[in-house]
């Protein structure tokens, strides 16, 4: 009986890794009217991929959703080699990082050097998505201003901005000279900003311009009354070889949306949780570009890429911590098991262990760089001295707590060391061992996300560029399957310590 | 006089200030049962444990078939030598019928001597084939005590070493399981060293005796020479007390 | 017996924090000729305080040491305010961030404010502290390269910058622009990034140019030669009113540290282990300046500031990580008691926990400021949220196994549940309870790190503050007692349990 | 007859398909010893566990001085009822005046009661005054055994549940207990219900004896009755058994 629900557990368990694996392979198709979307990876830019995603599909077209590329130069190079054929870029970043060879461009400049690798910029969207500095609309009134001359001069604001903002000159240091604050500000993190200043704790922070968080707070944008932030205005890119037809659709979202329009867009998202490919669907409705029909049969593809990151940063992630795990458990159990006869052993072992706990991982992980180079050998080998700690811990009290009678029994039937280690001590130990190797799972698969720092990719990737973007859909693309491996990791533990470990030996109510 | 099997050589043992045996020596006969009787707390466990190396004489040695018992070699002596501990001690993870074949199946027996060693020691003590796969915690105490004694007997060897194998063991079964020993006893010579508080049981599956009180040997001779000659009154009081001496 | 070790190590204990506490009160004095000297909080910064401070100490003046003081504009305000007599500036720093109503200053304006807020600037010492590209002296010789502009046309370097440095306007983005840079930069963190270069896994990274770690891995910085850096040299910013002899004393340093001198000296410190206060005496015996004599009784006092800077933050770590596992326990184990026997319940509870364990720090402090606010508050709550699962499965574990036959007798006897707990399951489950207490007390220690993100400080506030500015130094004054800690942890840890937990109930070798 | 202390009535006990106890009816005299001899594994210690709630009957309920056991009271009824396990179950932790004091410490007893009765009940059972601060582990099985009773002795309860509590004593010992168990129970009457496989130790000290077999009750009565007219073969073999019957 437990070994046939055992088996119908596997057969379930095995069942589902296969659909989350199926579901990750993005499904390709050739078609002559087709069109390749990219994205980068936050959210307003997914969304209008999505946009004109969808656009192009109501027209008929096959559209190949390349959603979530990480980095500027990623996914300017797919438009160049022709991988992507659209995607939405903003002004600042067109001058500042793609085309390098000129200091201030004049648009024909710019444009004439795009031609030259084959794009061509389509015009602006309309909104402009910049630094701007916020605060509680309430407490603007209350202050009368809606200018940032007007809250230079207030003298009992409280200011808490971004390390980023703070550091960069078109940030704090730009706005003391152009703006004269004599405030001094405090640095936070971006995404604990939104929440201080909702709290009170903070009156004034940075911000994009279109960050759907901002409706969320009620906060009002300051106006740069000295045009001191930088532009960076939505507009499509495209390689230059698009046909007539693919440009008038582009076309159509010409002007259509100014910062309060995608405010409101990436607050739907953002804040009401609704899918990409539902806020376009809304949004082409209302715009009228599109009668809101069919909308179920265009779902699913459009989080193809997402589903595909999401797998693979898990399938990572998993692999990070098995292999930790593994050698924590491979290190530490025959350790304990060595050394928990001798008390002075057994502590210097876990005073270093416990030593190897404290280090800060960036400077583990500094320390192992000329050792091990960088990627995910360093992050294994990080992880696996994390998780020495509990499972050394634990296996040296729980060999130590077993009945001595029942030790004193094992060496008086003539069992060498190893066999009363295999038959009687191991079994034994095992609930409260277990106990052990379960909390250091989970605290690696918490704590794998310092992988992301070294390249290593993994589950930290989405939650290190989202807490960095302030993008609170991709946080959760990283936390929620952490979460998901969490409980597995239980579940399969569960599993094992039902194979190993007979029901009567551990009794939670008396049997009668 | 018979060749010995285990010689205990001046042996003294004391726990703090309090010590347990004062200089023993003496021996036990091969192929013979010796009982050791006694008052409780004078050191019965005490001198069975040294025998297979649970317990280190603070002086003196113990010796079995003439090799003495030291930390080095006797896990391979303990092979040698059954012992079922006072109490049961059955490990609780195991099923009984693991618990009796465990050190068989790690000396690799094969299976069909396993299963027919296994049930004959189920037989000769009495015990019900339907526990074959129930756990300790559910067995009542005389079961375990006599599953215990399966596991002591279960590698054959040549010295046993029982301490009250069975003292939770109802009269009838008992004198079941005595007759059974006592015919067992005629098919495979083996040494016995039986502890033991039941006066009728000393006499009837011992030839030799050995009378221990306060950590010294009151008496120690056969059957025959300590009923008829109590060299003290103790060895007097053991054999009036309990009823038996009403005979 | 061991009542009497116990009473013994618990004096040597509290003899030794005492001992502690009074080593981080710093004596003040006052005298006629006195002058305070303050410092930021990095290396290069405290080194030319300690050296100005022993010029005055052989001049025969009372030197009070104000070092360590974190960010601009709080040791200037200390400046202005007559708090500090004397600190060394640097020259971007100034301009740009304490006068900020002037685009361009002039020197002239520039002397002029600084002189309206009772501040007057020195003349350079002589060292240019900016940021810089470097690669290994070796490989830019088989290169050929020395300047920038050269190192923009080599097609196949491998470059790894500081996400700050990759964002910044005066750091790759302007370098881009300004040299034409075309090859594609990994993001990495700075203190890895050296690691990374000496191992061969990138060749070229950002640097400041006085970093004592370039000669340490023999690299080369590359000359700007098309002047895209700005300018940041050390200049003594004094209050107006200090007489001409304390001036005469500070300006014997003028001219006298170029970037080559300045990285050698940040070096015997970083790499040679010297105190701040021996590099300070060899320079100035080096230089002629001052005599090489009266070594030792001018030790002391110059590390006062880094010691109370060390033992507050100290103080406050223990606080926190003593409150959080308080909570951990105090809600931990009552709940593992309450709920042991109902698997379903505890299975519930150990999944709960476990998710809590993979939320992102970052997260689940943002999750905390509605409810709590900045500061310890939180940082205590998530911290008390991860010392919950190893506390909790190792007390739920640690219950299910012990013998059933004493559950079952301390129930024959007449006594209640609570009775039942106090007298047999906590004392029989102690150990395997211990085990988990004690991990989550090491990870408790080990995790307060986080308490820095959100303004609580503790030991996390220089590891933070030292990886920002890749000061090795500032890293290990938080990584050091921080271990530290998680001994006196441990020692703690043991003490209690000799006095709770009787020896033979913890039985490794079998007595005989 | 005299009243009753504990009432079975139609008590069934069954694991999985085995029955251990068939449908039982029956009661235990109050101020009287009872003992209850029988079969290993026919139930006795399963008996003795229902009086005190540990174990739950299937069908039938048990009642202790006539009120029904059951999971709301047990708790206080349990403090009536003493109860020395079968192999003593001592506390590990806890050194041997704290095993035998900690249910009258717990009572709130003054010092001196609790020194009174402790130094008492060491005196009753025979118990050396150096092993107070002892811990059960350094204790041989006789002595934890004797600590077990006097635990469950201690807070002088009306009624005693023992199972085998004198199985790992020497004769000498055990006939001294017996007497002083004797003269004990004139002066502090209280009903006792002893489980032995000692059928001496039944006729001395028990007036009532019950006969188990198989889950049901072979024979009940005096013990003159049941000595003079055995109800079976089976109790007639528990007397002659174990050299007794030799008498
Ligand atoms: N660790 C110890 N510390 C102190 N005394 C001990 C220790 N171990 C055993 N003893 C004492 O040694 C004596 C002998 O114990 P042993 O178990 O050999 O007695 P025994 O003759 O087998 O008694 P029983 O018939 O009751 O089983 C006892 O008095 C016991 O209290
Ligand atoms: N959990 C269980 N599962 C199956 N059988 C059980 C369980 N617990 C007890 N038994 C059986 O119930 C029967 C009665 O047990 P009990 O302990 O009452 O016997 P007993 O008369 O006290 O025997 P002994 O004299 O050997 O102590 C035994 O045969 C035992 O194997
Ligand atoms: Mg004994
Ligand atoms: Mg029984």
């Amino acid at each position: 009986m437990p070994r046939y629900i055992t088996n119908r557990f596997m057969l379930v368990f095995l069942l589902a890794i296969s659909l989350f694996a199926q579901s990750g392979l993005a499904q390709q198709s050739e078609n002559p009217l087709s069109i390749t979307v990219g994205s980068k990876n936050f959210n307003e830019n997914y969304l209008l991929a999505e946009v004109l995603s969808q656009l192009f599909e109501h027209a008929g077209y096959t559209v190949d959703r390349n959603f979530g590329m990480s980095g500027t130069l990623i996914i300017y190079e797919a438009l160049r080699t022709g991988e992507v054929d659209v995607y939405v870029e903003y002004t600042g970043t067109v001058a500042q990082v793609i085309l390098n060879n000129n200091d201030n461009p004049s648009l024909e400049d710019l444009n004439a050097e795009l031609l030259s690798q084959g794009v061509e910029m389509m015009s602006s969207i309309g909104f402009n998505n910049t630094y701007a500095l916020t605060l509680k609309r309430d407490y603007a009134n209350e202050l009368g201003i809606s200018t940032i001359s007007e809250l230079a001069v207030q003298p009992d604001i409280d200011m808490g901005f971004s390390i980023e903002f703070l550091n960069r000159s078109d940030g704090w240091p730009g706005l003391v000279e152009n703006y004269g604050f004599t405030q001094q500000p405090v640095g936070m993190d971006h995404g604990l900003a939104y929440q201080a200043i909702d709290d009170g704790s903070i009156d004034v922070t940075d911000a994009y311009s279109t960050d759907g968080d901002l409706d969320r707070y009620g906060l009002l944008i300051l106006e740069d009354n000295l045009n001191f932030f930088p532009r960076y205005f939505g507009v499509p890119l495209i390689r230059s070889e698009l046909s007539v037809q693919a440009r008038t659709i582009i076309n159509s979202l010409t002007g259509r949306i100014d910062e309060t329009r995608m405010r409101e867009l990436n607050g739907r998202v953002l804040l009401d949780g609704k899918s990409f490919n539902e806020v376009a669907v809304e949004f082409l409705a209302e715009e009228g570009l599109v009668a809101r029909v069919d909308n179920a049969n265009a779902s699913s593809t459009g989080m193809s890429v997402m589903w595909s990151n999401l797998w693979r940063n898990t399938a990572v992630h998993l692999q990070l911590t098995f292999i930790a795990l593994s050698l924590g458990c491979a290190v530490g159990l025959p350790l304990g098991f060595a050394i928990y006869r001798s008390s002075r052993l057994s502590r210097a072992m876990l005073y270093i262990a416990g030593l190897m706990q404290t280090i800060p991982s960036i400077a583990l992980l500094a320390l192992f760089i000329p050792l091990f180079g960088i990627g995910q050998t360093p992050a294994i080998i990080a992880l696996f001295l994390y998780s020495l700690l509990p499972i050394l811990r634990s296996t040296i009290t729980a060999l130590l707590t077993i009945d001595p009678v029942l030790k004193r029994v094992a060496e008086a039937l003539g069992m060498t060391r190893v066999q009363q280690l295999r038959h009687v001590l191991v079994p034994l130990a095992l609930p409260n061992v277990l106990a052990g190797v379960k909390t250091a799972a989970i605290i690696s698969i918490g704590t794998a996300t310092l992988a992301a720092f070294i390249g290593a990719g993994g589950l930290g990737e989405p939650i290190v560029t989202g807490l960095a973007l302030n993008d609170t859909s991709l946080i959760l693309q990283g936390a929620i399957p952490a979460a998901c491996l969490a409980i597995l990791a239980e579940l399969l533990f569960e599993l094992l310590e039902r194979v190993l470990v007979k029901p009567h030996m551990l009794v939670g109510q008396l049997p009668t | 006089m018979t060749s010995s099997c285990i010689e205990y050589e001046a042996i003294t043992k004391s726990y703090g200030a309090k010590t347990i045996l004062h200089g023993l020596t003496f021996s036990i006969a091969a192929n013979l049962t010796t009982a050791i009787v006694g008052e409780s707390g004078s050191g019965k466990s005490t001198l069975l444990q040294m025998a297979n190396g649970l317990v280190v004489p603070e002086k003196g040695q113990v010796s079995v078939f003439s090799s003495i018992i030291n930390s080095g070699s006797v896990t391979a002596q303990r092979l040698k030598i059954g012992y079922s501990v006072q109490g049961a001690g059955l490990f609780p993870h195991l099923s009984v019928f693991q618990n009796i074949t465990l050190m068989a199946t790690l000396q690799k027996w094969s299976d069909a001597d396993i299963q027919n060693r296994y049930q004959q020691l189920m037989q000769l003590l009495e015990l019900d084939e339907d526990l074959r796969d129930r756990y300790p915690f559910s067995l009542s105490g005389g079961q375990q005590q006599r599953v215990s004694l399966c596991r002591a007997m279960m590698l054959k060897p040549p010295l046993l070493l029982l301490d009250e194998p069975f003292s939770a063991l109802d009269p009838v079964t008992r004198d079941i399981i005595h007759a059974e020993f006592l015919k067992l006893q005629q098919a495979e010579t083996r040494s016995m060293v039986l502890v033991t508080h039941d006066m009728f049981e000393a006499t009837k599956l011992a030839q030799q005796i050995i009378v221990l009180c306060d950590g010294r040997i009151e008496q120690q001779g056969s059957v025959a020479e300590i009923e008829n000659n109590p060299a003290s009154d103790y060895v007097q009081a053991l054999f009036r007390a309990g009823g038996q001496g009403n005979a």
